[in-house]
This record gives C-alpha cells, structure tokens and sequence, in this order.
C-alpha cells in the first residue's frame, strides 16, 4: 500500500457517479474556505480560522472509504471532514458566523464543528487532545460490539505530544478498532517536522506499539480511498488499530494570521503545482471518465451553493443571550 | 433501618450495584485489578467482573481520563481511579478542556458522563503525594466536584455519578477509608448537591468536607465542654456549592470557620469566605476565620508534617480566638 | 528620562538585555523561533540570537517545561514561552509537583530559577482557548505568580525574574500587547513583590491586575464625573499576594471591589475577598463585591462572548450598588 | 552488547580492588535495604519505602561505569543509586528515620534522596516526571560544553507515561547526552508489563526516536558495567541519547504495604535463584579472584555499617521546626 515515488495513482475502478462525487467534494471544500477567508476578512468570521486547503484529498478520500456507522473525530482544522460528511454547507458557514443556526449553535465557531448524528465527534483545540477519546470510543466499539471503527485524523505535529504516546499503546494494548490517521504537512504551525520529530517519517512511531501502518500520497483522492478501505478493513476485523501517515500540504497559512516566514514562496508554488484537485481533475479528463463543462458544471454549482451558505450565515440570528448559561451541565443545577 | 459500613465499603458497595445493575458500568485505572488498588476499593473486582470491566491500566492518566471520556461519549459509564489526585495534574487537560467543555461547546449534542474516582490524603508521603486540589475543580464550569466525608454519602454520591450525565471529580481521602457510619438498607442515591447541618449549634458556624469535618466535629465537641455549641456543617459537594445552607446557618451563629487541609490561599475556604461575606454581611459578628495547611510542599519528617495538617486544636482555639474578638468589641 | 513603548516591545527589551547580558539565558517555546511567536514577541530572535539561544520545539509542553527545569538545575536560565495559558493544563506536573517542589524538598540543595512566559486573553477563540488559570498557580506553595499590566512592570519583572532564583509563572495577556505606557531609559529591576495603588481616591477601592487593570481605571474615571472617587490598586504579583495594600486602602475608602476575567468562583478575588475581610474587618462598609466571568465554558459567537467577560459597565455597576447599600443601610 | 540470553557474564578484566568494590556495594545496598525495612516494622520508617532489594546489579554496574564529572537521576527506588554513588549510608537511614541529619534535612524521606554536590539530582516521585528533567540537564551540559552525560534510570511502568515520550523525543531531535536507564523488572506495581506496554521489549520502544538500544541483563553486574560504558562513549562522543533496557527483578513487593497478589511465590522463588548478588559471589570465587572468608569479611564490614547507620538514624535529632517555613523559595519573600 506504500507508495514510495508518492505519485502513484489507482486505477479507475470507481463508477462516474461516484468518481464525481469525490471531485464535487473536493472542490465544495476548497469553495467553502475560500468564502471562509473573504468573509474573514470581512469581519463576519472571528477568532481562529485554520484553512484546509491543499488536503482536500485526504479527507474526502478517507470518508467515501467509510462505512455509515464508522465515527470521525479529529483535530481543529476541521472544515473538510464536515464537508466530506454531507453536512450542510450553510450549518457550517454559520456556525464560522457565529449564528443560532449554526452545526453547534454558534459556539464552537471553526475549530469545534461536530455532529453527533452522523457520529462526527467534532473537532478539537487541544493538539493531540483528542486521540484517546478516540480510543475511547473504539474501546465503547468494543465493548458494545458494535462494528464501527473511529478515524481519527491529527497533524505530524500532534504526534509528539504526550497524548499521541499513551493513546497509541492503549489502542495496541486492546486490540481497538482506531484507524489514526495523520496528516503529514510537513508543518505544525510554523514549525517544520525537521525541528519537532526525531523520526521525520510519521508512521515509523507505529513501531513502537505494534501497530501497523504505512505511508501514502495524501494527495491522492484515490489512493487516500484505497489506503483507507484496506486499514479499516484490517480495524473492523479485529486485529486492532492501524496507522496511516497521509503526506500532504497545506497551501495557506497555518491561520489567517500568519505571515508564512518560515517557508519559502518557492516550496509553496512547487506543492501547489500538486494540487489534489486539479490532478484529480487531469485525471478524470485524461481517462476520459468525463469532459471539461461537466466538471465546470459542478464547479458553478458548488459556487451557488456556497453563495448560498454565506447568505444563509448572514441573515441568521444570533444565539439568543438567554441561552448563554444553558447547558453547562447536562442534568439540572439548582441555582445557587 | 440501616447498617454501620466503612467508607471503604460503602464505595465498593455503590460499585458493585451499579455495575450488577447495568453492563455498561466499566472500572478502569492503575492497579484497580491485579493488585487490588492501591487504596483496596477494588479489591475482588477483577475476579468477579473480568478483565472486560475491571481494566487495569498503563500509567498514562492523560490518556485514561481521555479513554474514559471518549468511552462515556460512545455509550459506556467509564468509572476512572486515579491512584491519588496529585496525579489528577498530569489528566487535567482531559478532565478540564475536555470533559468539562464538550457538552456545552458542541451546545448539548454530547455528553460526557465519565466518573473520576480519586483519594486526597497524606501521611509522611512527602511534597508530591500529599497534596489536595479539589479547589482546583471547583472553579471550572461544567465539572460537579464532590467530596465525601461519610460512608452513606460515599455510596449515594457515587451511584448518583456513575447515573448522571456529566462528569464528575469523586474525591475520596485515604485516611477516612476505615471510618465506619450508618448507610441506609437497601438502593438509594443521593442528588450531587448540598450542604448538611450535621450538628446544630449557636455560637459559631465551622464547615469543613472530607477528612476535614471530622476535625470539625471533634472540635465542636470539645468546645461543647467549655459551653461553646458549635454548628457543624458537611459541605459534602464543592460544585455547585450549597452557599445558602452556610449563609443561613451563620444568620444564626453570627460567626464562621472554615476548615480544609489544602493550602489556606485560593483553597475552597477562600471562597466561602467571599461568598459568605457577600450574601451575610450584616449578620457576621467578627471577620471569618480559615483554618488550612501550612504554605509549604509537604515534608515528610513526620514531626514537620504535623506542623503543616490543620489539627483540632487549631480549629478550638480558632473559635476562642472569634469569640475573644466579640468580647473586646463589646467592650 | 522616560520613553512609551508598547507591552511587547517592553517584553522584548527585557529578554534581550538579559540575553546580552548573560550567556546562559535561552528561549525555548512553541513556534517562538521560524513563526515569530504567536504573539509576535520574539520575532527576529532566531535572526539574532541563532538556534542555540532560541530554540523551537515539539509541541509537547510537558517536557517543554520538564527541560527548562532541568536545564536551570544544570545552571542555564531557561524562558520559557508556553503559546498560552490554557495549554499550560499539560505542564501542570512539571510546574507544580516538580519546579515548585524541588528547591524545599530537597533541603535547598538544589534551585529551579525557571521562567514560564504565557498569555491570558480571548477573543472568539473558544472553549479552550480562552480561559485564564493565574489562581491556580497562585495556589501553589513554591511559584511565585506575577501577572503585569503596564510595559514598565512587564519588563522590570520578566528582567528580574530571569535574574531570580524561584520559578516564576509569567503571565501576560494577548489583548494588552500593544497597550502603551511609559518605561524608564536604561536598566531597572523591579521585585517581584508588591501591589500598587495607580490612583488614589476615598469612596471605594477597585483591585484588579493585567488587563482588568485597565478596565477598573475606565470605570474609576467614569465614576469620577459622577463625583466619585475610586481608589485603583493594580496587584501586579499573585504570589506573593500583597493583602496589606489592599488592606490600607480600604481602611480608608471603606468599600472594595475586586474586578477579574476568570470564573468568580474560586478566582484571585475569593483569596483577595476572603483575606480582606480577615484583617480590614471593622473598616468594611458594605460587602466585598467581586466582579468576573460569567461560568460557562467560553462560547464563540461574539454576542454571547461579550456577555461572559466583564466590561467596565459592570465594574461602575458594581460601585454604585455598594454605594446604594450604604444608603440603605444610612436611612 | 545485546545479551539474547540473558546470561551471558563478561570477563574478569578489572582488578580485584574494584570487583570486591562492586560486591561490597550490591551488599551494602541490600543490607541498608534490609535494615530499613526492620525500621519500617518498628515503626522508626513512615510513608512509602520502596526496596530495591534484587536490582542491586543495575545501580553498582551502572554507577562503577560514570566518569566522576557525569549526573544522575532517578526514580523514587532510589536507595541503590544513593549507596553505589557513595553517600554514607548513615545520612541516608536518618533520612529515612526523618531527621534533621538526613541527607536532606527530614524533608524528603525514601523517595527523595539526593545530593547535589555528586550531580545526583534526586529521586522523583512522579512516575516519569524525572525523564525531560534529565534531558534539561543534558542540554545544560551540551550548551555549557561540559561534556558530562546524564544517567537517567526508570522503570517498564514509567515507559507507557507521556512524560516518556516527550523527553525521548527532545533528547534525539537535539542529540543530547543522556543515557536513558530502563530497569525492567516486569511490573509496575501489580501490573505486568503484558498489561501496560504494547510492546513487551521496552528497548524496541527507542526506535521510534532514531536513538540506539541495547538489552542486557541487569543481574549481572559486570554485563551492566560494561554496557553502560559503551553507551557512555556513545553519549560522550556527542552521538546523541543511548537507550539501555536493563532485564531485572525486584524480590520484595512494590512497596511495604503490598500484599503480592499478582504474582505467584514460584515466579518470586525462581527468580530469587539468580539473585545478583549471589550470582557474583559465586563468579568470584568460581574464578579465584578471592576467598570465601574475604567475602564473608566485607558482608560482616558492612553490617556493622548498617547497624551504625541505624544507631546514627535513631540518635539524630528530628528537624527543627523553626525551619519548617524556610526554603519554600530561594530567595526572601517579603511576610504577607
Ligand atoms: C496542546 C496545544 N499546544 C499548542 C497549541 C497551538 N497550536 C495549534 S495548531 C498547532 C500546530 C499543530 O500542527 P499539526 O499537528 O501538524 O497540525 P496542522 O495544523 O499542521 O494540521 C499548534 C502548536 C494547541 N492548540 N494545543
Ligand atoms: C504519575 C504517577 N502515576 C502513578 C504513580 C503511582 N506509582 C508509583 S510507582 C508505580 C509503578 C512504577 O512502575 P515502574 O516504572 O515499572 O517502576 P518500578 O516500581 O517497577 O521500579 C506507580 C504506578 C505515581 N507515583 N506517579
Ligand atoms: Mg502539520
Ligand atoms: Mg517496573
């Protein structure tokens, strides 16, 4: 399943429909952060805003490999696995807007999108916070012997943090049903993997609790789909967790605020040269899987719609200032 | 009706109900099985449950409070033991960015009903073992912190927590395990709010939780000796905390103490204190008094240890020292 | 002769006096070297002093602060920059059962002069992002807590601190980094005690520190068309805590409230209320008020975050409450 | 210098001085160990006393293999390393008598021996919190071009600890000298390593941060000397970390208070017959470095020292009270 040249792409196996499916929601998600970042810097967007842009390919490769009870749960930078989800764009503008109407009422705002229903457990701030609740609910999997497996997705950089350590072996220890899932960019904010891994290959700290992995082109739609089926068919069967290291690239800066001095224009013009649209795109064409005014047919409708999910955002309430203090605890608390 | 158990018992009474009661109750922590727990709650658990439910653990409380909490958001009732809660610092990410915080940040589409099982206590343990941090707890929204000090309470606190929807810090304290008190026959829970009158009293108001109410107690009697009725209150939950149940109390005593063995500064006296300063003020007949630990890391040469855990005596003359003060003023 | 300069720059200043001066002094942080920091304070550090003196790390602040205390025992004068105080949950061991205990615990045989750098603040960032613990730290026996508001004190304490012998929590705030205020030419140090009456007045003494600093001195001269006059006292350090300023103050104005952005609820001002009380008793016209947060878990959207963090509104809202109690109390 | 069986004993290529030297040591460890837990009976010993009673190879070959100018730091087992480091055992018993002559002061007890003058930086209670204190202290020593190495002692239990995983980390990303130190003697508490750790070789553990391993058999003395020698030269060099997984067995419970539930008297019994100390004496005279009456004189010599430092202990006056507030910081705070 390594790809070594990391080019590598598979075969066309796919149906058109489905094949479509992938490019539309690569390009929702690039659509919806690219309104993201204007709205941003229109002042309808606070506090954090970290773009996806560039890993459109692992996330939506990853999430058409999923079965429909498996569980998502990943780090802040969260926008593309809610979009590959099938939620509602408009939900998730709002919820950037900090709307009533927004996925989690307005407050969790961009790094805490989640989705109980579709067992998307959200997104989460604390770097590498949220690998043993994955684990946790793997163990809940288990357990209740319920079939799914959780996919975990964090950052090169979560994986040197104290959590990534104990939640790894607590999943090899119990044989969970976890498919963790890094996304290698390269970078944890302005850090390059040079100056914060001891090991620059992710997935060689796999080793350490007996847990298998490999290594594979995140830019890739279909390779990333491929490599995902076969982890999570390794996960469902029992033989407990996998690890996947996803090599991609994040084309903007960490957050809106950053200045991008510790990389050089020239590395990201070259990684752009490998978008995971366009080569996605290309490939369509070149296997002649479909034309040019079909795809730019779908790019104007992801458009609308992401017209349309900013209007939505806009005109939205507010949360209601009356709700403020509710649900700080899910059972009742006699006031004080 | 009603027996005479342990603290001890009572907890491992209350665990085992629950989990006869429903399968998805689960154990899990450092040495809670093979060795038994370090402070024997569970000893037996692992040979009549399983390794399924009673789940010895690495030592990586991060990660356990973490498991425990995605395990509560997949449907399971995770009952965590961190060995002591010096150690609770190194999952406190868990407990407090986490646990506390996803219910209401993802606006109630999550719970997290994770239970977390921890003693406070000491002994000529020394600087990192002899600590107490449920001050720490109390000050966070979301979290439901108790502490108690009574073997009915022990066991009605604990079933309640494993039932509810929220997470909870159950902290237990090592030096009261072996404390026998009446527990009522059969099922009952206890709601995770209140205060408790335990002793009434006139003259001055002493509150305290956990081990401390003992020495509250203790201090109420003897003072009885001098002539002195010491009202004597069980805080028994730090958050929400009962301030009504103190304030009214004091409306009648004119007087309080607070009792704790944390460091007396930002410690759970500081904001009883505030609190009640707030909501009785005219009522107070002198300032009120906080009785806590020496501000030093623990010693462990047990003749300095002494020095630093607030005893009896302290809190007798602490009541002496209030009403001398009313003596002077009326003066 | 004094210059104005920003909160930054006054940061800057003192980290690359101390550098210059002392060979040993290094920077070890998140993002602080190729990024700049996240709040910009070390940008062009890495320029200057290259990667040996400002050292980007892993995201791992556990050992982050774990090194620097081993690093200051083996003689180096570690800073610290933990991005902000809400991570600082994951070095909590490091910092409370190691760096504050080592110096006592082991007869003096061995100090930890460890500087943590971090930031408070807010700003539609969250749940976990936007919280401030300076009470938790200030808790602890063995840390000393400072938390400056102006550029003069922010670079007289980070110099002194460096210099210091104790491990110091450092706490800085990301919405007064370009707050400008006047500092002195060439080199200072300031003790890292002390609290400092910034206005002076003799209706009510407001007590805040870092950025509500300046919201007491909005609502002070507000109150001040109103013809009242507000004492202002900035704490500046959290432990030590310097009660008898407050103390001396309030036995003129009679009246205090206490301004924070944490959780009321066992934040700076239950010690600060709780210790007043104590030793200003006979001098209090009216209760303590404590002004903080609402208790929720940071919402994002910004209405409802505007509700949670006190403004200046609520603090002259405060005063005229304790002034109207008076009346009352008066007919 | 891996020992694939685990028995295999080195060469007699020191002197006799210093072979009797390391028996004397491993004898004194187990006989100051011995007395103390007598005390602990008698109720002269309080909190928690951990003996390293059958471990006592590890700390005497490590320690006899330093340079005078290299540090130490440790876990709260920590009596060994404080005897074979030479610290008279008399300040060491009265520290664990509690009294002011202790090593310090009273105010630690078994689990904080420590002396700074030797470079030995303590025993530390919280499992693993010790290990990025030792890479701080071997950044110091890279940084000062002080050309000392640090060792750093643990055991399997600590390994499984975040704490673990982040020094590791450091220490190979800046090619620090420190030598990590595991003593795996199978348990944490009444946990076996089959429970805890995903992989059972702690040495496989290293690989994940690129830093070189051995295991060797830490019931041999002289094994233990020469493997930490090596993996000293390597760490002087400047090659950056060594990881030494050192295969051992403590012969007492865990700690006074433990029952031993966890593991069968057979398991203890059979162990015990490959008891280190024994298993040197035995070499010795199987080699003719010496004579039974010479090593039956050292055991009698080191009895009498242990008696004396119990009657020492006793003697001692407990600490002042006065200097009960001193010391909370280093330098004067005012009074509140
Ligand atoms: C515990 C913690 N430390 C620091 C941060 C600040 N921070 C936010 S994102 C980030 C970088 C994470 O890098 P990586 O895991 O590689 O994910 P990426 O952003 O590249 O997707 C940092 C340091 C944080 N949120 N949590
Ligand atoms: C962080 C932390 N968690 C739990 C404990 C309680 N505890 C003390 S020793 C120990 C076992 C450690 O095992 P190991 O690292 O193998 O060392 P050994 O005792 O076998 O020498 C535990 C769990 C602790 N001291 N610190
Ligand atoms: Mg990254
Ligand atoms: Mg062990």
């Amino acid at each position: 399943m390594t790809t070594p040249d990391g080019r590598q792409t598979q075969g066309l196996t796919l149906g058109k429909d489905e094949l479509l499916h992938l490019y539309r929601q690569m390009v929702q998600i690039r659509r919806f952060e690219e309104r993201a970042a204007e709205q941003y810097a229109h002042g309808k967007i606070g506090g954090f805003l970290h773009l996806y842009i560039g890993e459109e390919a692992v996330a939506v490769g990853a999430i058409s490999a999923k079965e429909p009870q498996d569980h998502v749960i990943t780090h802040y930078r969260d926008h593309g696995y809610a979009v590959a989800l099938g939620i509602d764009p408009r939900l998730l503008m709002a919820e950037l807007f900090g709307r009533a109407t927004g996925i989690v009422g307005g407050r969790g705002g961009s790094m805490h999108f989640a989705d109980a229903e579709r067992k998307f457990w959200g997104g989460y701030a604390i770097v590498a916070g949220h690998l043993p609740i994955a684990v946790g609910l793997a163990l809940a999997s288990q357990y209740l012997e319920q079939n799914y497996v959780v996919l975990c997705f964090f950052g090169d950089g979560a994986t040197n943090n104290g959590a990534f350590h104990e939640a790894l072996n607590f999943a090899s220890l119990w044989k969970l049903p976890v498919l963790f899932i890094c996304e290698n960019n390269q970078y944890g904010m302005g850090t390059h993997v040079e100056y914060a891994s001891a090991v620059p290959e992710m997935a060689r700290k796999a080793a350490a609790y007996d847990i298998p992995a490999a290594r594979v082109d995140g830019q890739d739609v279909l390779v990333m789909r491929d490599a995902v089926k076969q982890a999570l068919d390794h996960c469902r069967a029992g033989h407990g967790p996998f690890f996947l290291e996803a090599l991609t690239y994040r084309f903007r800066g960490h957050s809106m605020a950053d200045p991008e001095a510790y990389r050089s224009k020239e590395e990201v013009e070259q990684r752009r040269r490998e978008d995971p649209i366009i080569r996605f795109r290309d490939k369509l064409l070149a296997e002649g899987v479909t034309t040019a005014e079909e795809l730019d047919q779908i790019d104007t409708e992801v458009d609308q719609q992401m017209d349309e999910a900013v209007r939505f955002a806009d005109e939205s309430p507010v949360p209601d200032p009356a709700t403020l203090t509710e649900g700080v605890y899910a059972e009742p608390v006699a006031a004080r | 009706m009603a027996r005479e158990i342990t603290y001890r018992d009572a907890l491992r009474e209350a665990l085992r109900e629950e989990m006869d009661r429903d399968e998805r109750v689960f154990l899990m922590g450092e040495d809670i099985g093979a060795y038994g727990g370090s402070y024997v709650v569970t000893r037996g658990f692992l040979e009549q449950y399983g390794r399924k439910r009673v789940r010895d653990t690495p030592i990586s409380e991060l990660a356990i409070v973490g498991l425990a909490n995605g395990a509560a958001m997949g449907g399971l009732r995770p009952v965590v033991e961190l060995m002591t809660i010096n150690f609770s610092l190194l999952a406190m990410d868990q407990i407090v960015n986490h646990a506390a915080k996803i219910h209401y940040m993802f606006n109630r589409q999550i719970s997290v009903p994770v239970v977390i099982r921890t003693a406070s206590g000491w002994g000529q343990l020394g600087a990192t073992h002899s600590q107490t941090f449920e001050a720490w707890y109390a000050h966070v929204p979301g979290l439901r912190v108790v502490m108690p000090a009574t073997p009915k309470d022990a066991k009605g606190f604990l079933k309640s927590a494993i039932r509810g929807q929220d997470p909870v810090m159950f902290i237990e304290h090592s030096l009261i395990y072996r404390n026998r008190g009446e527990v009522p026959d059969g099922e009952y829970l206890l709601p995770l709010e209140g205060a408790e009158v335990r002793r009434e009293g006139t003259d001055v108001t002493i509150v305290s939780w956990s081990r401390g109410y003992y020495l509250a107690l203790g201090a109420a009697e003897e003072l009885a000796r001098d002539g002195i009725e010491a009202e004597v209150i069980d805080m028994r939950v730090l958050r929400p905390l009962d301030i009504d149940t103190v304030v009214r109390s004091v409306q009648k005593t004119n007087r309080l103490v607070i009792v704790e063995e944390s460091w007396r500064t930002l410690g759970m006296g500081a904001e009883i204190a505030a609190a009640v300063q707030e909501h009785a003020f005219d009522y107070l007949d002198a300032p009120i008094a906080r009785v806590g630990s020496v501000e030093v890391p623990m010693p462990y040469a047990k003749n300095l240890e002494r020095l630093v855990i607030p005893g009896k005596d302290e809190v007798v003359a602490a009541v002496h020292e209030l009403l001398r003060r009313d003596v002077a003023v009326a003066r």
